[in-house]
Protein backbone atom coordinates (compact mmCIF):
# COMPACT_ATOMS: atom_id res chain seq x y z
CA UNK A 1 0.00 0.00 0.00
CA UNK A 2 0.72 3.87 -0.61
CA UNK A 3 1.86 5.32 2.86
CA UNK A 4 2.08 9.11 3.19
CA UNK A 5 3.42 11.61 5.67
CA UNK A 6 2.85 15.14 5.76
CA UNK A 7 3.71 18.01 7.59
CA UNK A 8 6.53 17.44 10.18
CA UNK A 9 5.62 13.92 10.12
CA UNK A 10 7.12 13.95 6.17
CA UNK A 11 9.64 16.02 7.25
CA UNK A 12 11.07 13.84 10.16
CA UNK A 13 10.51 10.62 8.56
CA UNK A 14 12.62 12.20 5.47
CA UNK A 15 9.83 11.37 2.75
CA UNK A 16 6.40 12.35 1.28
CA UNK A 17 5.13 8.61 0.49
CA UNK A 18 6.30 5.37 0.11
CA UNK A 19 5.43 1.93 -0.71
CA UNK A 20 5.14 -0.34 1.80
CA UNK A 21 4.46 -4.31 1.38
CA UNK A 22 2.49 -5.34 5.26
CA UNK A 23 0.63 -7.86 6.35
CA UNK A 24 -0.62 -5.07 9.13
CA UNK A 25 -4.38 -6.14 10.27
CA UNK A 26 -4.60 -2.52 12.07
CA UNK A 27 -3.26 0.90 11.56
CA UNK A 28 -1.52 0.18 14.95
CA UNK A 29 -0.07 -2.94 13.71
CA UNK A 30 1.41 -0.94 10.60
CA UNK A 31 2.81 1.89 12.91
CA UNK A 32 4.38 -0.74 15.40
CA UNK A 33 6.01 -2.46 12.16
CA UNK A 34 7.40 0.79 10.75
CA UNK A 35 8.83 1.99 14.20
CA UNK A 36 10.86 -1.06 14.59
CA UNK A 37 12.14 -0.33 11.02
CA UNK A 38 14.28 2.32 12.10
CA UNK A 39 14.79 5.38 14.12
CA UNK A 40 13.43 8.12 12.16
CA UNK A 41 9.93 6.32 12.03
CA UNK A 42 10.40 5.29 15.81
CA UNK A 43 10.60 9.12 16.55
CA UNK A 44 7.80 10.19 14.22
CA UNK A 45 5.51 7.50 16.10
CA UNK A 46 6.59 8.23 19.30
CA UNK A 47 3.29 9.87 20.22
CA UNK A 48 0.47 8.63 18.17
CA UNK A 49 -1.76 11.15 20.31
CA UNK A 50 0.02 13.23 18.23
CA UNK A 51 -0.93 11.99 14.76
CA UNK A 52 -3.71 11.49 12.83
CA UNK A 53 -4.98 8.98 10.03
CA UNK A 54 -5.91 8.48 7.03
CA UNK A 55 -7.60 5.96 5.38
CA UNK A 56 -8.22 5.98 1.40
CA UNK A 57 -8.38 10.07 2.06
CA UNK A 58 -10.92 9.50 4.83
CA UNK A 59 -10.28 10.51 8.74
CA UNK A 60 -9.89 7.11 10.50
CA UNK A 61 -8.72 5.69 13.58
CA UNK A 62 -5.79 3.76 14.95
CA UNK A 63 -7.25 0.55 15.60
CA UNK A 64 -9.38 0.71 12.29
CA UNK A 65 -8.79 -2.03 10.06
CA UNK A 66 -6.35 -2.08 7.02
CA UNK A 67 -8.30 -4.92 4.54
CA UNK A 68 -8.41 -3.00 1.08
CA UNK A 69 -6.96 0.00 2.05
CA UNK A 70 -4.76 0.99 -0.69
CA UNK A 71 -3.56 4.35 1.05
CA UNK A 72 -3.03 5.32 4.22
CA UNK A 73 -1.70 9.04 5.76
CA UNK A 74 -0.27 10.04 8.39
CA UNK A 75 0.21 13.91 9.78
CA UNK A 76 -0.17 16.33 12.90
CA UNK A 77 -3.57 17.58 13.57
CA UNK A 78 -4.72 19.83 10.95
CA UNK A 79 -4.46 23.80 10.82
CA UNK A 80 -6.20 25.09 8.07
CA UNK A 81 -8.51 27.96 7.48
CA UNK B 1 -21.74 25.23 -4.50
CA UNK B 2 -18.40 25.35 -5.59
CA UNK B 3 -15.10 24.11 -3.70
CA UNK B 4 -11.68 25.82 -4.59
CA UNK B 5 -8.27 24.63 -3.68
CA UNK B 6 -5.74 26.33 -5.48
CA UNK B 7 -2.34 28.09 -5.16
CA UNK B 8 -2.71 31.56 -6.80
CA UNK B 9 -4.20 34.31 -4.76
CA UNK B 10 -8.07 34.46 -5.03
CA UNK B 11 -9.94 38.01 -5.40
CA UNK B 12 -12.17 38.57 -2.28
CA UNK B 13 -14.39 41.85 -3.81
CA UNK B 14 -14.59 39.72 -7.35
CA UNK B 15 -15.74 35.88 -5.79
CA UNK B 16 -17.95 38.11 -3.24
CA UNK B 17 -19.45 39.75 -5.86
CA UNK B 18 -20.34 36.87 -8.06
CA UNK B 19 -21.58 35.12 -5.36
CA UNK B 20 -23.96 37.21 -4.42
CA UNK B 21 -25.36 37.88 -7.58
CA UNK B 22 -27.20 34.56 -7.99
CA UNK B 23 -30.11 35.60 -6.93
CA UNK B 24 -33.08 36.96 -5.42
CA UNK B 25 -34.25 34.15 -3.24
CA UNK B 26 -31.51 34.69 -0.84
CA UNK B 27 -31.60 37.95 1.54
CA UNK B 28 -28.52 36.62 3.15
CA UNK B 29 -24.86 36.52 2.30
CA UNK B 30 -22.09 36.22 4.90
CA UNK B 31 -18.69 35.74 3.93
CA UNK B 32 -15.56 34.77 6.38
CA UNK B 33 -12.06 35.54 4.81
CA UNK B 34 -8.81 34.47 6.61
CA UNK B 35 -5.90 36.64 6.18
CA UNK B 36 -2.02 35.90 7.05
CA UNK B 37 -1.42 37.83 10.71
CA UNK B 38 1.93 38.79 11.45
CA UNK B 39 3.27 37.03 14.66
CA UNK B 40 3.24 39.07 17.79
CA UNK B 41 7.03 39.59 17.33
CA UNK B 42 6.36 40.99 14.09
CA UNK B 43 8.92 39.35 11.91
CA UNK B 44 6.82 36.41 9.84
CA UNK B 45 8.59 36.05 6.08
CA UNK B 46 6.69 33.54 5.28
CA UNK B 47 3.44 31.44 5.83
CA UNK B 48 3.88 27.62 4.07
CA UNK B 49 0.45 25.87 3.44
CA UNK B 50 0.96 22.07 2.72
CA UNK B 51 -1.72 20.16 2.12
CA UNK B 52 -3.27 16.53 0.69
CA UNK B 53 -4.02 17.08 -2.79
CA UNK B 54 -7.15 14.59 -3.46
CA UNK B 55 -8.58 14.25 0.56
CA UNK B 56 -8.35 18.06 1.07
CA UNK B 57 -11.02 18.45 -1.79
CA UNK B 58 -12.90 15.62 -0.64
CA UNK B 59 -12.89 16.93 2.80
CA UNK B 60 -13.90 20.06 1.62
CA UNK B 61 -16.53 18.93 -0.34
CA UNK B 62 -18.04 16.89 2.26
CA UNK B 63 -18.18 19.99 4.89
CA UNK B 64 -20.15 21.62 2.52
CA UNK B 65 -22.86 19.05 1.55
CA UNK B 66 -22.83 19.20 5.55
CA UNK B 67 -23.47 22.57 5.53
CA UNK B 68 -26.27 22.42 3.10
CA UNK B 69 -28.67 19.53 4.94
CA UNK B 70 -27.93 21.47 8.05
CA UNK B 71 -28.82 24.75 7.60
CA UNK B 72 -31.37 26.50 4.65
CA UNK B 73 -29.04 27.21 1.95
CA UNK B 74 -29.01 28.76 -0.97
CA UNK B 75 -25.58 27.92 -1.68
CA UNK B 76 -21.95 27.44 -0.48
CA UNK B 77 -18.73 28.47 -1.40
CA UNK B 78 -15.05 27.40 -0.26
CA UNK B 79 -11.87 28.53 -1.72
CA UNK B 80 -8.75 27.46 0.43
CA UNK B 81 -5.03 28.40 -0.57
CA UNK B 82 -1.90 26.20 -0.22
CA UNK B 83 1.50 27.37 -0.66
CA UNK B 84 3.74 30.15 0.34
CA UNK B 85 1.97 33.42 1.37
CA UNK B 86 3.07 36.76 3.15
CA UNK B 87 1.62 38.42 5.85
CA UNK B 88 -1.56 40.45 4.53
CA UNK B 89 -1.95 37.52 1.77
CA UNK B 90 -5.84 36.01 2.01
CA UNK B 91 -5.15 32.14 3.33
CA UNK B 92 -9.29 31.36 2.27
CA UNK B 93 -12.58 32.25 2.37
CA UNK B 94 -16.06 30.41 2.64
CA UNK B 95 -19.30 32.43 1.53
CA UNK B 96 -23.43 30.83 2.42
CA UNK B 97 -26.50 32.54 1.24
CA UNK B 98 -29.35 32.00 2.67
CA UNK B 99 -33.35 33.11 2.74
CA UNK B 100 -32.29 33.85 6.90
CA UNK B 101 -29.22 35.48 8.57
CA UNK B 102 -29.45 33.20 11.15
CA UNK B 103 -29.16 30.33 8.76
CA UNK B 104 -26.37 32.18 6.71
CA UNK B 105 -24.22 32.91 9.86
CA UNK B 106 -24.40 29.53 11.44
CA UNK B 107 -23.70 27.88 8.52
CA UNK B 108 -20.47 30.20 7.97
CA UNK B 109 -19.07 29.60 11.40
CA UNK B 110 -19.58 25.18 11.48
CA UNK B 111 -17.85 25.63 7.74
CA UNK B 112 -14.99 27.61 9.68
CA UNK B 113 -14.61 24.88 12.61
CA UNK B 114 -14.85 22.26 10.31
CA UNK B 115 -12.62 23.65 8.08
CA UNK B 116 -9.73 24.60 10.56
CA UNK B 117 -9.91 20.74 12.58
CA UNK B 118 -11.01 18.76 9.53
CA UNK B 119 -9.49 19.49 6.61
CA UNK B 120 -5.88 18.16 5.89
CA UNK B 121 -4.11 21.71 5.84
CA UNK B 122 -0.77 22.50 7.96
CA UNK B 123 0.43 25.65 8.26
CA UNK B 124 4.07 26.43 8.66
CA UNK B 125 5.47 29.54 10.23
CA UNK B 126 8.67 30.81 8.41
CA UNK B 127 11.20 33.65 10.33
CA UNK B 128 14.87 34.88 10.23
CA UNK B 129 15.15 32.55 13.81
CA UNK B 130 14.31 29.25 11.20
CA UNK B 131 10.41 27.33 10.60
CA UNK B 132 8.00 26.20 13.02
CA UNK B 133 5.10 24.09 12.33
CA UNK B 134 1.84 26.06 13.87
CA UNK B 135 0.72 23.43 16.83
CA UNK B 136 -3.55 23.15 16.59
CA UNK B 137 -5.43 24.62 19.17
CA UNK B 138 -7.66 22.92 21.82
CA UNK B 139 -10.03 25.74 21.20
CA UNK B 140 -10.08 25.17 17.71
CA UNK B 141 -10.81 21.05 18.54
CA UNK B 142 -13.65 21.88 21.17
CA UNK B 143 -15.45 24.06 18.61
CA UNK B 144 -16.93 21.17 17.06
CA UNK B 145 -19.09 20.11 19.87
CA UNK B 146 -20.71 23.11 18.99
CA UNK B 147 -22.39 21.31 16.16
CA UNK C 1 -14.84 52.27 11.70
CA UNK C 2 -16.78 54.05 9.03
CA UNK C 3 -20.84 54.20 8.68
CA UNK C 4 -22.40 55.59 5.78
CA UNK C 5 -26.08 55.57 4.79
CA UNK C 6 -26.84 56.68 1.06
CA UNK C 7 -29.47 55.98 -1.52
CA UNK C 8 -26.45 54.84 -3.91
CA UNK C 9 -25.85 51.51 -4.49
CA UNK C 10 -23.05 50.20 -3.36
CA UNK C 11 -20.08 47.82 -4.38
CA UNK C 12 -20.05 44.81 -2.70
CA UNK C 13 -17.06 43.42 -4.12
CA UNK C 14 -14.87 47.25 -3.77
CA UNK C 15 -16.05 47.63 -0.45
CA UNK C 16 -14.59 44.34 0.92
CA UNK C 17 -11.36 44.14 -0.76
CA UNK C 18 -11.12 47.72 0.49
CA UNK C 19 -11.77 46.86 4.17
CA UNK C 20 -9.72 43.91 3.98
CA UNK C 21 -6.71 45.66 2.43
CA UNK C 22 -5.90 47.41 5.97
CA UNK C 23 -3.61 45.62 7.74
CA UNK C 24 -1.81 42.19 8.23
CA UNK C 25 -3.37 42.08 12.28
CA UNK C 26 -6.80 41.14 11.57
CA UNK C 27 -6.64 37.40 10.32
CA UNK C 28 -10.50 37.29 10.25
CA UNK C 29 -12.82 39.46 8.37
CA UNK C 30 -16.83 38.78 8.21
CA UNK C 31 -19.24 40.77 5.77
CA UNK C 32 -22.85 40.24 5.61
CA UNK C 33 -24.83 41.47 3.15
CA UNK C 34 -28.77 42.16 2.64
CA UNK C 35 -30.56 41.50 -0.47
CA UNK C 36 -33.85 42.25 -1.55
CA UNK C 37 -35.64 39.20 -1.63
CA UNK C 38 -39.08 38.63 -3.98
CA UNK C 39 -41.89 37.53 -2.15
CA UNK C 40 -43.02 34.16 -1.86
CA UNK C 41 -45.55 34.91 -4.24
CA UNK C 42 -42.62 36.68 -6.35
CA UNK C 43 -44.48 39.30 -7.40
CA UNK C 44 -42.71 42.40 -5.38
CA UNK C 45 -41.88 44.99 -7.98
CA UNK C 46 -40.15 48.30 -5.46
CA UNK C 47 -39.24 47.88 -1.97
CA UNK C 48 -39.15 51.41 -0.15
CA UNK C 49 -37.04 52.38 2.55
CA UNK C 50 -37.77 54.84 4.88
CA UNK C 51 -35.31 56.30 7.29
CA UNK C 52 -35.12 59.00 9.87
CA UNK C 53 -31.75 61.47 8.40
CA UNK C 54 -29.81 62.29 11.16
CA UNK C 55 -31.32 59.73 13.74
CA UNK C 56 -30.32 56.93 11.52
CA UNK C 57 -26.56 57.73 11.45
CA UNK C 58 -26.45 58.39 15.22
CA UNK C 59 -28.03 54.83 15.75
CA UNK C 60 -25.94 53.08 13.94
CA UNK C 61 -22.42 54.65 14.86
CA UNK C 62 -23.54 54.11 18.64
CA UNK C 63 -24.02 50.44 17.35
CA UNK C 64 -20.59 50.56 16.16
CA UNK C 65 -18.77 51.94 18.77
CA UNK C 66 -20.66 49.41 21.20
CA UNK C 67 -19.42 46.79 19.23
CA UNK C 68 -15.62 47.97 19.04
CA UNK C 69 -16.24 48.03 23.29
CA UNK C 70 -17.21 44.21 23.44
CA UNK C 71 -15.04 42.98 20.81
CA UNK C 72 -11.24 42.91 19.78
CA UNK C 73 -11.88 44.26 17.06
CA UNK C 74 -9.62 45.83 14.52
CA UNK C 75 -12.13 47.44 12.34
CA UNK C 76 -16.24 47.70 11.36
CA UNK C 77 -17.95 48.72 8.33
CA UNK C 78 -21.52 49.97 8.16
CA UNK C 79 -23.50 50.71 5.13
CA UNK C 80 -27.07 51.25 4.31
CA UNK C 81 -29.72 51.91 1.68
CA UNK C 82 -32.66 54.20 1.60
CA UNK C 83 -35.11 54.54 -1.05
CA UNK C 84 -36.51 52.52 -4.15
CA UNK C 85 -35.04 49.16 -4.53
CA UNK C 86 -35.99 46.22 -6.72
CA UNK C 87 -35.58 42.18 -5.90
CA UNK C 88 -31.65 41.16 -5.79
CA UNK C 89 -30.73 45.09 -5.31
CA UNK C 90 -28.07 45.21 -1.93
CA UNK C 91 -29.68 46.40 1.02
CA UNK C 92 -26.97 47.34 3.59
CA UNK C 93 -23.78 44.86 4.84
CA UNK C 94 -21.71 45.25 7.79
CA UNK C 95 -18.23 43.36 7.94
CA UNK C 96 -15.95 43.27 10.59
CA UNK C 97 -12.32 42.71 11.07
CA UNK C 98 -10.58 40.65 13.97
CA UNK C 99 -7.62 38.85 15.36
CA UNK C 100 -9.59 36.01 15.89
CA UNK C 101 -12.41 34.15 14.03
CA UNK C 102 -14.84 34.02 17.20
CA UNK C 103 -15.23 38.16 17.56
CA UNK C 104 -15.82 38.82 13.72
CA UNK C 105 -18.65 36.56 13.44
CA UNK C 106 -20.08 37.39 17.09
CA UNK C 107 -19.68 41.08 16.43
CA UNK C 108 -20.69 41.18 12.96
CA UNK C 109 -23.99 38.70 14.38
CA UNK C 110 -24.63 41.69 16.72
CA UNK C 111 -24.62 44.79 14.23
CA UNK C 112 -27.42 42.69 12.37
CA UNK C 113 -29.70 42.48 15.15
CA UNK C 114 -28.96 45.80 17.09
CA UNK C 115 -29.43 47.08 13.34
CA UNK C 116 -32.43 45.63 12.46
CA UNK C 117 -34.68 46.73 15.53
CA UNK C 118 -32.64 49.34 16.26
CA UNK C 119 -31.76 51.83 13.46
CA UNK C 120 -34.58 54.04 12.11
CA UNK C 121 -35.12 52.34 8.82
CA UNK C 122 -38.65 51.20 7.62
CA UNK C 123 -39.55 48.57 4.80
CA UNK C 124 -42.40 48.74 2.50
CA UNK C 125 -43.42 46.55 -0.01
CA UNK C 126 -44.82 47.46 -3.14
CA UNK C 127 -46.58 45.31 -5.39
CA UNK C 128 -49.17 45.21 -8.54
CA UNK C 129 -51.83 44.85 -5.71
CA UNK C 130 -50.80 47.41 -3.17
CA UNK C 131 -48.13 48.35 -0.69
CA UNK C 132 -47.25 46.80 2.93
CA UNK C 133 -44.78 48.77 5.51
CA UNK C 134 -43.18 45.29 6.78
CA UNK C 135 -44.29 44.22 9.86
CA UNK C 136 -41.27 43.84 12.52
CA UNK C 137 -41.05 40.08 14.22
CA UNK C 138 -40.89 39.16 17.46
CA UNK C 139 -38.16 37.30 16.91
CA UNK C 140 -35.81 39.75 15.78
CA UNK C 141 -36.60 41.72 19.36
CA UNK C 142 -35.95 38.70 20.86
CA UNK C 143 -32.47 38.12 19.23
CA UNK C 144 -31.28 41.14 21.31
CA UNK C 145 -31.43 39.05 24.64
CA UNK C 146 -28.61 37.09 23.13
CA UNK C 147 -25.93 39.88 23.73
CA UNK D 1 -41.14 71.61 19.34
CA UNK D 2 -40.57 69.36 16.37
CA UNK D 3 -42.58 66.68 15.68
CA UNK D 4 -41.65 63.73 13.19
CA UNK D 5 -43.47 60.89 12.14
CA UNK D 6 -42.28 58.04 10.18
CA UNK D 7 -43.86 55.34 7.70
CA UNK D 8 -47.55 54.27 8.52
CA UNK D 9 -47.75 56.48 11.26
CA UNK D 10 -46.62 59.25 9.06
CA UNK D 11 -49.22 57.85 6.53
CA UNK D 12 -51.70 57.68 8.86
CA UNK D 13 -51.08 61.62 10.05
CA UNK D 14 -50.42 62.91 6.70
CA UNK D 15 -47.40 64.53 7.25
CA UNK D 16 -43.82 64.34 8.07
CA UNK D 17 -43.19 67.11 10.03
CA UNK D 18 -45.21 69.61 12.18
CA UNK D 19 -43.80 72.23 14.61
CA UNK D 20 -46.26 71.81 17.93
CA UNK D 21 -46.93 74.66 20.50
CA UNK D 22 -47.54 72.14 23.74
CA UNK D 23 -47.13 72.30 27.43
CA UNK D 24 -47.03 68.93 27.88
CA UNK D 25 -44.40 66.76 30.54
CA UNK D 26 -44.55 63.92 28.75
CA UNK D 27 -44.76 62.03 25.97
CA UNK D 28 -47.77 60.17 26.78
CA UNK D 29 -49.50 63.60 27.75
CA UNK D 30 -48.59 65.11 23.79
CA UNK D 31 -49.75 61.65 22.79
CA UNK D 32 -53.35 62.81 24.38
CA UNK D 33 -53.09 65.81 23.74
CA UNK D 34 -52.83 65.39 19.86
CA UNK D 35 -55.00 62.39 19.87
CA UNK D 36 -57.88 64.75 21.16
CA UNK D 37 -56.88 67.17 18.20
CA UNK D 38 -58.23 65.16 15.47
CA UNK D 39 -59.09 61.72 13.99
CA UNK D 40 -56.18 60.89 12.24
CA UNK D 41 -54.29 61.56 15.23
CA UNK D 42 -56.30 59.48 17.72
CA UNK D 43 -56.03 56.88 14.68
CA UNK D 44 -52.44 56.94 14.56
CA UNK D 45 -51.82 57.04 18.44
CA UNK D 46 -54.89 54.51 19.42
CA UNK D 47 -51.98 51.64 19.79
CA UNK D 48 -48.83 52.93 21.46
CA UNK D 49 -48.09 49.63 22.61
CA UNK D 50 -47.70 49.56 18.57
CA UNK D 51 -45.29 52.63 18.29
CA UNK D 52 -41.74 53.79 19.42
CA UNK D 53 -40.77 57.17 20.21
CA UNK D 54 -37.54 59.13 19.67
CA UNK D 55 -36.33 62.31 21.81
CA UNK D 56 -33.82 64.56 19.82
CA UNK D 57 -32.67 61.68 17.78
CA UNK D 58 -32.38 58.81 20.65
CA UNK D 59 -35.37 56.26 21.47
CA UNK D 60 -36.79 56.96 24.51
CA UNK D 61 -40.20 56.08 26.58
CA UNK D 62 -43.90 57.34 26.57
CA UNK D 63 -43.52 58.25 30.13
CA UNK D 64 -40.05 60.05 29.43
CA UNK D 65 -40.17 63.72 30.24
CA UNK D 66 -40.16 66.71 27.12
CA UNK D 67 -38.06 68.75 29.36
CA UNK D 68 -35.86 70.93 27.12
CA UNK D 69 -36.32 68.07 24.29
CA UNK D 70 -36.65 69.77 20.57
CA UNK D 71 -37.73 67.22 18.64
CA UNK D 72 -40.08 64.18 19.30
CA UNK D 73 -40.67 61.64 16.17
CA UNK D 74 -43.08 58.66 16.56
CA UNK D 75 -42.70 55.78 14.16
CA UNK D 76 -43.81 52.00 14.06
CA UNK D 77 -40.58 49.17 15.48
CA UNK D 78 -38.09 49.25 12.57
CA UNK D 79 -37.32 46.94 10.08
CA UNK D 80 -33.96 47.67 8.75
CA UNK D 81 -31.30 45.29 7.76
Amino acid sequence: MDVLYFAWVRERIGLPKERVETNAATVSDLVAELSAREDRYAAAFADVSALRVALDQELSDFDASLTGVREVAFFPPMTGG
Amino acid sequence: MRVVVQEDAFDLGAEANAFAAADDTNGAIVTFTGVVRDLATGNLDVMEIEHYPGMTERALTKIAEEAMVRWSLGDVLVIHRHGRLVPGDRIMMVATAAPHRKDAFEAAEFLMDYLKSRAPFWKKEITGAGADWVAAKDEDEDALTRW
